[in-house]
């Protein structure tokens, strides 16, 4: 039985005026196990709190119950004081007479009737609290930031510069991702490479960092703090030590017809190949799809010449396990495959590509060497038609996307700007619906094209798209001019809109982190915690929670770095100890409570367990990460043996209260 | 409660979740936004925490309606919580009414943090319409009078 | 098909692939039928007709706790059942052979003995009549007049995770629709409906028949007989407790329930019961698509999901009369 | 000997009712059962009700004591009430025994007062069977349908119906019927009752055994092997000893009302697996022991301590009830089969 | 009350919800009676949800519209002009008498070299 002392505040005149608080303290006080009773003006002062303290210790209360204002005001306070004065924090409890009941009701008859009952729910509450003890977990101080493009190369670096060691694993042979294949930046201009090779070389430099290059997370397990995870390292069968990254091989493989995805298939690289000049790390890597040596067993060319000896055909994916405290999802995106987009004519004809391939075709190290040139015969195009929002803000029933891709404005007034820059005699249409330019110095970028450069804004969808002969004849609406019209185009620049990497879905089931519809990662609170998942310990960079330019990558990249770093800080974590619990000998196995975890907190495990016909008996039982679950209760109720219950908010402690507002 | 033939006062036991009703619920009392002493609340963290027992306890014990407050879809603390009580509650209220218990005793409602009007607006018309009722007759059990 | 799954249950047996075979056995009574474990020694006395009404299913909960392998006789509405049972862990896959056989539909001696047939002491099973003797003669009966209520809605498909199948598979039309009398409840008054089920539930005598026989009921501890959960309760004491138990036994199986309508054969009290299941199974699917349990092993169940723009209770709630 | 046309059934039961409560099987939408007398209700003819007659002295459910716990005072609150003179009509043979065999639990010392003031204001008024069902056995048991015992006995013979008092209860109430009885000659109910027996011969059920449960081959039944197969498939739940007529086992119970507490005792079942357990553990483990409990306690353990007399009636209940057709008549030929 | 009435039934006829547009003007940029017309697609759909219905049933640019559906096939957002137009050519058909086509114009317009089926079809569009 528990010893319950009950403090009835007046809170000045704000509870006293509606609520008579020495007749709800003195009807509290005949209640079953309260032994103390006492009211006082305000009990959160310095004052109050001893009162509540001197009590616990004179009257050695096991329990409090407190009416006062709202739990959310001071139920903290209380809890806090009564566990100086020895009595454990989850052994108070609120009953909210301010907010709920004396400010609400005129009546003082009514409104201390009321205080009452909720007192005395209170009260059968604390009857069943016992004491709780938040768990504690250990904290490794590693992190594991997947993807290598710029979000995952800036959280990296941030997190190392605070003194963590930090593990990227990037799944092509070279970080760098997205931004290593953009020519220059908006609204800057300046080259994205030149910003970019100096951190990717920092990030090769960084003692703290290791970059496992061309591998993929296999299996996450743990939780935060305490994550371990399996990484696949692909087979480049180079060896990654001994190659110099001389480029000799890249040079004299007598594979030369393999399409080139650095540069979109634009152009051809070999079977060993090493992306780009820049890359990190400077290795080569053997194509298996294309490996003469790899597939007949006859040529071996690159090992001849390779005076390192880095070559080795016969090397296997090979796994590493690591631990880690936190988990940088830095996925990234890509554009939306086009060929459904039959009015665009993007599979028919070369001439019409998208925007990331007129970025490869002005890039200097691209494919042209960065001249303009037509795709199909290599002729400088004169007039250029760029289409925004290609798959972007659709209603979702066909096969674009629902959201704005929020990058495509940028760069294509970018991308005309510069065309017009380069090559003044070029004609450039802008296709638009409507142009987005919120940010720093964005709309003055987009007024410059219009003004200083001449591109040709208007505001109208392009309908079709027709080759015919050398030419593509665009056919689209002026919405202003009220006229439609047919331009015959050289090029033409779709502004594909952008999907979360195809990875990502594998990789959110693996980390039990939620997704959206779209397979972008969900934020834990869509304003207050933008970029940590609702799964403890993961935490979310760049595009991958959803589309983002340079700017706002990076930046995201480094808020994510200090939510990891103020995690790893910790040498230990200190849960909620509200959280579910399993009751071993009545837990069925049945995975239900599993499945609507929101944090994937429940696991299950085969136990043997002493049956009472004194028989030893395996079951699959479900247990509870403390450290990991947040306390929803959504297990407790989807159980129906009523084997998951909730500390803190058990089934008998809710009932107790239903019990004593219903009498 | 004492039921006189004068008026009906309804016990009403609302269950609100931690994050965002109850919080509505307070918002509504710094308001001063008056709603009748009959609703008792329940805090609960989220709103997927209330058990179907639950509410078939507090008509059992001499509740006339019972509602269940969460926050919005899409908004709630644990993200998916209010989701599932919006299947559960569907299915639970629809059987109830299968069974002839009057469907306007259970309720299910989205209120904010910043809804205190909404959360006064909602209680004053639930009061109002299980007044209206009367008497939970269906679900209650004569024993614990006794 | 007696005979054919004798002879196969015999070769399982001699050929050690299993241990037990878990099949029917017959009583006193041609309808006296029990489920029961034959070994090599008992297995001629294996039986399969009209009667054989148990969902075998759940014993393989116990069973698969020993050693040994067991084959099990899977009707298609015992397959889901079956799936049911895997998809949570409740039997080990490994120690059961599941045969699926086809079924003609099931007849129940009590609705026999309302039509005013009695003593009968056997049976011959045509596809679609059915010849019952009895000790005042034989009665020839279209089979679709006597089947029980379970099988009428009944397609005749298994649900796909068996070992083999003997005989062949019979897909048939249901012979009624199923949530006919759901409906014809929804149409009624609230009052009219609280008449109805205070008729019929105050007659439940708690002998929780209908929750040890159900396959969806698997509790280690039902909350019913666990003092800690606080609804624990061991009779009818009140029309509360009457509608609380069923009202909760109805909700722990939503989502779950098969529908293969074993509560309502093996009630005393001729309860409906079958009527509070597919209450909840028109209702999900009507809000959340068509779902049938049991029918796949990785579909996550209607309760353990959601769709963002579900609807309300208030869109479902009411909508009936 | 007393008669009435059946006709005039109706008038008289009203007449009973009129004095008496009355209580009387009634086809219902699934079978019958016994419900209170009400204008229009027309006496079943069902062999067998759902549920047995001895909810009349022992009902499912029973409130004994009640605690008003205030502030921190407690107060005891007698439930009990004198109950009311009642009457059951047409109960047939195998349920009144089991009176008998209730009031040897019951009225023992130390008496039951709930079941002692119940039982006191009760008068039998029993049917003998015409239609037995095959899944009837009572002869086993030495029960005569054809001629059941009760406070009045009764016989439907064509478009009649024939009373004989059995007992002083019995007497008093056919006297205050007089105005409607007629009196009867008894070589009708006579014939009627070679006739019955007859029926009653050609039951399926006639040829088991149960002299061979004698206390003294206890442990030989106890220890047999066959129970393991016979409760293999029994699923544990209570329909056996609920419907029927001579389990007499039941649990205590508080129910926490909303100012204190309700003591009540309702129906328990051995089957169940937290039956007698203990504040330490339960004694019996498995189904089987729980399946063997109840079998035992009705073949062997019961009639040890009461003369011989067996502790079924052969109703034949849990034969039409159970929901995998396991049942005391398999029982009895597998376990007692063995000795003959 | 009598435009919003004319607008609820074209939009129950059509089953076209207006306010999807978003007003790309994807519609007018593939339609092949583009310039022949006096209103354009995206406009018909901001006519009607505008109200101005009235100066839409009396454009001949209603008949202009070949039904070719290209602007229900690529609308990102899936408004479905050329079912708003057929709905208002509908709605105008359905006025007394104001059928487009009447069977007294059709020996003018018989041709050697239009099939009979453009004839039939036409009619069933334009004529009740």
């Amino acid at each position: 039985m528990q010893r319950i002392g009950v403090f009835v505040c007046w809170c000045g005149s704000n509870i006293a005026a509606t609520v008579d608080v020495k007749a709800v303290a003195e009807a509290l006080g005949k209640e079953p196990g309260v032994v103390y009773f006492e009211d006082y003006q305000y009990m959160c002062s310095e004052e109050g709190q001893t009162k509540l303290q001197n009590a616990i210790r004179d009257y050695k209360l096991t329990g409090a119950v407190v009416c006062s204002c709202s739990p959310r005001m001071h139920e903290a306070t209380f809890r806090k004081a009564a566990a100086k004065a020895g009595v454990n924090s989850f052994m108070v409890e609120i009953a909210n007479i301010r907010e709920q009941c004396s400010w609400i009701h005129k009546n003082k008859e009514e409104a201390t009737e009321k205080a009452i009952i909720l007192g005395r729910a209170a009260i059968a509450k604390v009857h069943l609290n016992a004491p709780l003890t938040a768990g504690e977990s250990p904290v490794t101080k590693r992190a594991l930031v997947i993807g290598g493009g710029i979000a995952g190369i800036q959280t990296a670096l941030d997190i190392a510069d605070a003194g963590f060691e930090v593990d990227i694993v990037e799944k092509k042979p070279t970080i760098g991702g997205k931004m290593s294949q953009i020519d220059k930046t908006f609204p800057t201009l300046d080259c994205a490479a030149c910003i970019l090779t100096p951190k990717m070389v920092e990030v090769a430099q960084n003692e703290k960092i290791r970059i496992f290059s061309y591998s993929e997370v296999d299996k996450v397990q743990g939780f935060v703090g305490n994550f371990s995870v399996s990484i696949r390292r692909k087979a480049r069968f180079v060896d990654e030590v001994k190659c110099t990254g001389c480029g000799l091989c890249t040079e004299k493989c007598p594979q030369k017809k393999v399409p080139n995805e650095f540069n979109l298939g634009l152009d051809q690289r070999r079977a060993i190949y090493i992306p780009f000049a820049q890359a990190v790390p400077k290795v080569a890597t053997i194509d298996p799809d294309y490996c003469t040596m790899l597939k007949t067993g006859k040529c071996g060319v690159c090992s001849k010449i390779c005076t390192a000896g880095a070559i080795d055909y016969k090397q296997k994916d090979s796994f590493i396990e690591e631990k880690y405290g936190a988990i940088v999802v830095a996925t990234g995106f890509n554009p939306i495959e086009l060929n459904k987009y039959d009015e665009f004519a993007y599979s028919q004809s070369p001439d019409v590509i998208t925007s990331l391939e007129f970025e490869r075709i002005t890039n200097a190290a691209g494919p042209t060497g960065g001249t303009l040139l037509r795709p199909s015969d290599g002729e400088h195009p004169k007039k250029i038609v760029f289409v925004q929002c290609v798959g972007s803000r659709e209603d979702g029933s066909g096969c674009g996307k629902t959201y704005c891709s929020k990058i495509c404005c940028m760069y294509t007034a970018k991308h005309a700007m510069l065309t017009r820059e380069k090559y003044p005699d070029t004609e450039v249409y802008v296709f638009y619906i409507d142009v987005r330019t919120p940010g720093k110095s964005f709309d003055e970028f987009y007024r410059r094209a219009v003004e200083e450069y001449g591109v040709h804004y208007i505001k109208g969808m392009v309908g079709k798209v027709i080759p015919q002969g050398k030419k593509l004849m665009v056919r689209a609406s002026d919405l202003i001019d009220r006229k439609q019209l047919l331009i015959d185009a050289d090029l033409v620049v779709l502004a594909a809109a952008i999907e979360p990497d195809k990875s990502a879905r594998p990789l959110a089931t693996m980390l039990t982190a939620s997704m959206d519809t779209n397979d972008f990662f969900t934020e834990a609170h869509p304003k207050l915690r933008p970029v940590e998942s609702p799964t403890a310990g993961i935490f979310l960079s760049g595009c991958c929670q959803g589309p983002k330019d340079i700017p706002e990558t990076v930046s995201q990249a480094s808020a994510c770095a200090a939510k990891v770093i103020g995690l790893l800080c910790r040498d230990k974590l200190t849960g909620n100890p509200c959280v579910a619990h399993s009751d071993e000998l009545m837990c069925n196995g049945c995975s239900t409570c599993e499945k609507v975890c929101p944090y994937g907190a429940i696991t299950y495990q085969d136990k043997e367990f002493r049956m009472p016909d004194r028989t030893m008996r395996t079951r699959r039982v479900a247990s509870v990460n403390p450290a990991v679950c947040q306390g929803c209760g959504a297990c407790t109720v989807a159980c129906p043996s009523g084997a998951m219950d909730l500390h803190g908010f058990s089934n008998s402690q809710i009932m107790a209260e239903v019990d004593a507002i219903c009498k | 409660m004492q039921v006189n033939e004068e008026k009906f006062e309804p016990t009403i036991v609302a269950f609100c979740c931690n994050w965002c009703s109850y919080a509505g619920a307070d918002l509504s009392g710094t308001n001063r936004l008056q709603y009748p002493a009959n609703v008792k609340i329940i805090r609960v963290p989220c709103s997927c925490r209330v058990n179907p027992m639950f509410i078939l306890r507090a008509f059992q014990r001499g509740a006339d309606g019972v509602i269940l407050c969460g926050c919005h879809p899409g908004d709630c603390h644990y993200t998916t919580g209010n989701y599932f009580t919006r299947r559960r509650m569907t299915l639970l209220f629809s059987m109830l009414e299968f069974l002839g218990i009057e469907k306007e005793r259970t309720r299910l409602e989205w209120v904010s943090a910043a809804e205190g009007a909404k959360f006064a607006a909602t209680m004053n018309d639930f009061v109002a319409t299980v007044t209206k009722l009367g008497k939970n007759r269906r679900l209650e059990d004569l024993r614990c009078k006794k | 098909m007696q005979k054919m799954m004798q002879d196969r249950a015999r070769e399982l047996l001699s050929s050690g692939k299993v241990d037990r075979v878990l099949g029917w056995i017959e009583g006193d009574f041609v309808y006296d039928v029990t489920p029961h474990v034959f070994r090599e020694n008992d297995i001629d006395q294996l039986i399969y007709h009209s009667f054989a009404s148990q969902n075998l299913s759940k014993y393989l909960v116990g069973e698969t706790k020993k050693d040994g392998v067991i084959a099990v006789f899977l009707r298609p509405c015992d397959s889901y059942s079956f799936v049911q049972l895997l998809k949570e862990h409740r039997f080990d896959r490994e120690k059961v052979y599941a045969i699926a056989i086809p079924c003609l539909g099931k007849v129940d001696a009590e609705d026999l003995r309302a039509m005013g047939i009695r003593g009968i002491t056997g049976v011959t099973d045509g596809k679609e009549r059915i010849i019952l003797h009895t000790l005042y003669g034989d009665v020839e009966k279209e089979k679709s007049e006597v089947i029980a209520e379970r099988c009428r809605k009944c397609r005749g498909v298994h649900a796909p995770y068996f070992d083999e199948r003997l005989g062949e598979e019979l897909t048939k039309e249901p012979l009624t629709d199923r949530f006919e009398m759901v409906e014809k409840l929804e149409k009624m008054t609230a009052e009219e409906r609280f008449a109805f089920w205070q008729d019929e539930l105050s007659r439940c005598i708690r002998c929780n028949a209908c929750r040890n026989v159900c396959p969806a009921c698997t509790c280690e501890k039902c909350v019913f007989d666990n003092a800690a959960s606080g609804i624990e309760n061991k009779a009818p004491a009140s029309s509360f407790e009457e509608q609380n138990f069923h009202i909760i036994r109805a909700f722990h199986v939503a989502g779950r329930c098969t529908d293969c309508g074993q509560c309502s054969r093996v009630c005393p009290q001729g309860i409906p019961l079958h009527l509070l299941n597919r209450k909840f199974i028109k209702d999900i699917n009507s809000c959340y698509g068509e779902y049938r349990a049991g029918a796949d092993l990785e579909e996550k169940a209607p309760l353990n999901r959601f769709d963002v723009d579900d609807c309300e209770p208030g869109d479902v709630v009411g909508k009936g009369e | 000997m007393k008669k009435i046309q059946l006709s005039l059934l109706p008038k008289l039961l009203s007449a009973i009712a009129a004095k008496k409560a009355l209580y009387l099987p009634v086809d219902g939408k699934a079978g019958a059962d016994y419900k209170r007398y009400e204008e229009g209700d027309t006496l079943s003819r069902a062999c067998r009700t759902n549920r047995s007659a001895k909810d009349f002295f022992f009902p499912q459910v029973e409130d004994m004591a009640a605690f008003r716990v205030e502030g921190k005072k407690i107060e005891i609150i007698d439930t009990r009430k004198e109950n009311e003179d009642f009457v059951i009509f047409g109960v047939r043979a195998c349920d009144v025994r089991s009176f008998d065999i209730l009031d040897r639990v019951f009225l023992a010392d130390p008496v039951d007062t709930f079941y002692e003031n119940r039982r006191q204001h009760a008068t039998v008024v029993s049917l003998a069977c015409d239609a037995p069902e095959e899944t009837c056995f009572c002869r086993q048991f030495d029960i005569l349908a054809e001629d059941p015992a009760g406070d009045v006995a009764a016989w439907i013979v064509g478009d009649e119906m024939y009373f004989k008092a059995k007992t002083e209860k019995g007497k008093k109430l056919l006297s205050s019927l007089d105005v409607l009885l007629a009196d009867g000659d008894s070589a009708p109910v006579e014939k009627e009752k070679k006739h019955l027996e007859a029926i009653q011969h050609k039951l399926p059920i006639s040829e088991f055994n149960k002299e061979h449960f004698k206390p003294e081959d206890l442990m030989e039944h106890f220890n047999d092997p066959a129970w393991a197969e016979l409760s293999e498939a029994c699923l544990g739940c209570g329909t056996c000893t609920f419907v029927c007529p001579t389990c007499q086992c039941f649990d205590i119970r508080d129910f926490k009302t909303n100012d204190g507490v309700l003591r009540y005792r309702c129906w328990d079942s051995c089957m169940y697996s937290d039956f007698t357990k203990m504040a330490a553990e339960n004694p019996r483990h498995t189904q089987l022991e729980r399946f063997r409990q109840r079998f035992m306690h009705k073949l062997v353990y019961y009639p040890a301590n009461n003369d011989g007399i067996y502790g079924c009636v052969g109703c034949g209940r849990c034969l039409a009830k159970c929901p995998i057709s396991m049942n005391i008549v398999k029982v009895v030929k597998k376990i007692g089969g063995k000795k003959a | 009350m009598e435009q919003n009435n004319l607008k609820e039934t074209l939009l129950r006829i059509s089953g076209v919800n207006p306010r999807k547009c978003m007003k790309c003007g994807k519609c007018s940029g593939t339609c092949p009676s583009y310039d022949e017309m006096e209103y354009h697609p995206h406009e018909f759909v901001s006519m009607v949800e505008n109200g101005e219905t009235e100066k839409l049933m009396a454009s001949p640019s209603l008949y202009r519209c070949l039904t070719c559906f290209a602007c229900v096939e690529r609308c990102p957002r899936g408004v479905q002009p050329a079912k708003l137009i057929e709905a208002v050519r509908l709605a105008v058909i359905r006025q007394q008498g104001m059928n487009h086509l009447k069977p007294d114009q059709l020996p003018d317009m018989l041709d050697e070299d239009m099939p009979q089926q453009a004839l039939v079809s036409a009619m069933r569009k334009f004529a009740k």
